[in-house]
């Protein structure tokens, strides 16, 4: 809402407007070259946490197989189920990659270096990973494959779950900085990161963005070893290449907005903004892959109850919580 | 404003065409996918007209409800995948002349086809349905 | 950038992946061929050819999830502008959306007493 | 052709499809759809109307987020509604529930 996020924001701060006003002269001569920065850094992003969910897996770091099963996964068959829905089952995959894409886009890597610094930011990335949950239903309905449909109506169970845990967590974050611009968010943790400042949406944010990006305790829609695949097992070949891409996407999208809602962003000593943001994110997605492999994989019903029943009302705790300590401080 | 007037027609047009294709597909998934899609449209229509707040609010808040539209079509619905031969609406007459005087002030609007009873599609059993594909039915 | 600059570059982001997609699908293309053999597009069902569709009724077990999910996804619209305009007012914002959310969390747990955080 | 006109075209477009389903669908969640698809045409135009008014004054936001608030809540009822008569009967479809006059 411009009425209230960036004009109140920006008289509130004034320091900053006129830094972001400076960027923005700055950045409109050099798109060209943030932009061809901002790619690079997705594509390395992107191969890095493919290398980490490998040695998340197997304990062994080896830069090679990413590359090499992507190429491996271009080469092979890419089969359409007969019956099925080509509509959705087509889109199901662009529609994962470009949710994943949007959400990364409002996330700032250095004072600057961002796709686009919306004064909707923190709803903009809600709203991305919304589609998300859109993308992985079409993936169900699609093939009309009976282990497909049951891992994609799961998913939606688990949107119903972790849902209020991923909006309710920002909103906190947001009455911190007194704005959703993703920028400002960072700017108001130079004193004390909100980790620290908030614990309880931490954590309750970092368990919904493991069940966003559908990983070990809450992988219900793929559940390996129960599903057949679940929602991936219909695809094939290029198909599935642009899943798992979408995936760990995905999982890059997550860390980095973890580490840019809690973590202070590129707030930090000595190396370059850019430098911290990336370690942030990496180590994030280290945790984020590394952790949930100890933890056995909740059951839909558990994770509903526990989420209704615990988590919402920790979420508003966190909210007053947030609210007090404002007020006092 | 002419960049404002093509992205309002842009993105409208796409509202409109989604919003037809809500009651002449016949599995329940499109339906309610379309429904979501042409409420995504709005969504791109109030960027356009520069309500920031509401239209990246509209974007999130119709993914998630007609997501679960969805699920409860495909829970109340006999045959959910539109596969077989039902019929699914009624007063026909009565519902194309209101929707006609609904929207009356589009020039040259036509109310969608009358909805309902693609002939003996059970003859056909493993087809494969069409691209928004009434027409091809029903024909 | 205006806001509308922004939303198009975004918008450019979208159109942008789907162009990255087919060139993905058109390389897949170049490398080789599906051949076309009988029973390659049956969809996996356990070793066994299912007769009928796999499109038919659901029961999903969280009906009272999935209501309450719809009215207090709707409720955080109202808390976003507010978080913003938080400090600014202070103690009143704090009262105002804490009778707010009192309501909502009465109504949570009337619905959690009446049996509607259960798998049915 | 203004921005303004072409918004009110999509709106009574959008209204006369959403009338159009509601009226002919059998299914209630099928009627619901439509209601949403008006629900959604009104919309657009109170945006537009702002927009092209009175875009100073924020609180002609306020009507469109009341109406989604609407949206969201009618769907939340109607599901609610269409879970205890298909409990009861077995089916949603309208041409059943004639007891249900008001």
């Amino acid at each position: 809402m411009r009425s209230s996020a960036s004009p109140r924001s920006t008289s509130r701060r004034g320091s900053s407007t006129d830094e972001r006003n400076a960027r923005h002269g700055r950045s409109r001569g050099a798109d060209a070259v943030d932009g061809l920065w901002l790619a690079l850094a997705l594509l390395a992003g992107v191969y890095l946490v493919a290398v980490i969910e490998e040695w998340s897996a197997t304990g062994r770091v080896r830069p090679a197989v990413p590359l090499l099963a992507g190429l491996a996964t271009l080469g092979r068959e890419s089969l359409v189920p007969r019956r099925s829905d080509r509509i959705l089952f087509e889109a199901a995959a662009p529609l994962l990659l470009g949710a994943a894409l949007l959400a990364a886009a409002v996330l700032p890597l250095a004072p600057g270096l961002i796709v686009a610094d919306l004064a909707t930011g923190a709803l903009f990335i809600n709203a991305a990973l919304v589609y998300v949950v859109v993308a992985l239903v079409m993936a169900g309905w699609g093939p009309d494959a009976a282990y497909a449909m049951v891992g994609g109506w799961r998913f939606l169970g688990q949107l119903v779950a972790y849902g209020m845990l991923i909006v309710m967590p920002l909103t906190a974050v947001a009455m911190r900085a007194a704005s959703l611009s993703t920028t400002a968010i960072v700017a108001s943790q130079a004193a004390l990161p909100n980790a620290l400042a908030q614990p309880l949406g931490f954590v309750l944010f970092w368990l919904a963005a493991l069940a966003v990006c559908f990983l070990p305790p809450f992988d219900l829609p793929t559940a390996p070893g129960e599903l057949a695949g679940g929602v991936f097992g219909e695809y094939t070949g290029a198909r599935l290449a642009t899943m798992r891409l979408a995936r760990l996407a995905l999982i890059l999208t997550l860390a980095a907005a973890i580490a840019v809602f809690y973590l202070g962003g590129w707030l930090g000593p000595v190396l370059p903004p850019w430098a911290w943001t990336a370690a942030k994110t990496l180590a994030v997605a280290a945790a984020l892959l590394g952790l949930g492999r100890f933890v056995p994989r909740l059951r839909g019903e558990q994770l509903l109850a526990w989420g209704w029943q615990f988590g919402i009302p920790l979420a508003l705790v966190n909210i007053f919580w947030v609210g007090v300590t404002l007020l006092l401080v | 404003m002419t960049g404002q007037l093509i992205a309002v027609a842009f993105f409208g047009l796409a509202a409109i065409g989604f919003g037809a294709g809500v009651f002449l597909t016949r599995s329940m998934v499109r339906s309610a996918l379309a429904l979501l899609a042409a409420m995504a449209a709005l969504g791109g229509l109030f960027l356009a007209l520069e309500a920031e707040f509401l239209g990246v609010l509209q974007l999130m808040m119709m993914g998630t409800e007609m997501t679960l539209m969805a699920i409860f079509m495909v829970m109340f619905m006999m045959d959910p995948g539109g596969l077989g031969q039902m019929e699914m609406t009624h007063q026909k007459r009565t519902a194309r002349a209101a929707g006609r005087s609904g929207a009356w002030p589009r020039p040259g609007w036509r109310s969608g086809p009358g909805g309902g009873g693609g002939p003996a599609l059970h003859q056909r059993p493993s087809c494969r349905i069409a691209p928004w594909g009434w027409r091809s039915w029903s024909a | 950038m205006t806001p509308l600059q922004q939303y198009g570059l975004l918008l450019g982001m979208v159109v942008a992946t789907v162009g990255l997609v087919a060139t993905v699908y058109l390389i897949a293309r170049s490398l080789g061929k599906t051949r076309g053999e009988p029973g390659k597009d049956v969809p996996f069902t356990g070793g066994t050819l299912s007769p009928k569709p796999a499109w038919v009724r659901y029961h999903i077990h969280y009906y009272g999830f999935a209501l309450l999910f719809l009215a207090f996804d709707m409720e955080m619209a109202f808390m976003y502008p507010w978080a913003v305009v938080y400090q600014e007012l202070g103690l009143t914002a704090l009262l105002d959306m804490g009778v707010f959310l009192a309501i909502l969390f009465l109504g949570l747990l009337y619905g959690w007493s009446q049996g509607a955080f259960k798998w049915q | 052709m203004t921005p303004l006109l072409a918004a009110l075209l999509v709106g009574a477009a959008l209204f006369g499809i959403g009338l159009y389903g509601a009226l002919s669908q059998t299914n209630l969640v099928m009627i619901m759809m439509g209601v949403e698809l008006m629900l959604g045409g009104a919309m657009v135009n109170l945006v537009a109307f702002w927009r092209h008014l009175h875009p100073e004054v924020y609180a002609g936001q306020m009507f469109v987020l009341i109406v989604m608030t609407v949206m969201a809540l009618e769907a939340a009822v109607g599901f609610g509604v269409a879970i205890a008569r298909f409990r009861a009967k077995g089916s949603v479809e309208m041409e059943e529930a004639a007891e249900l006059r008001g």
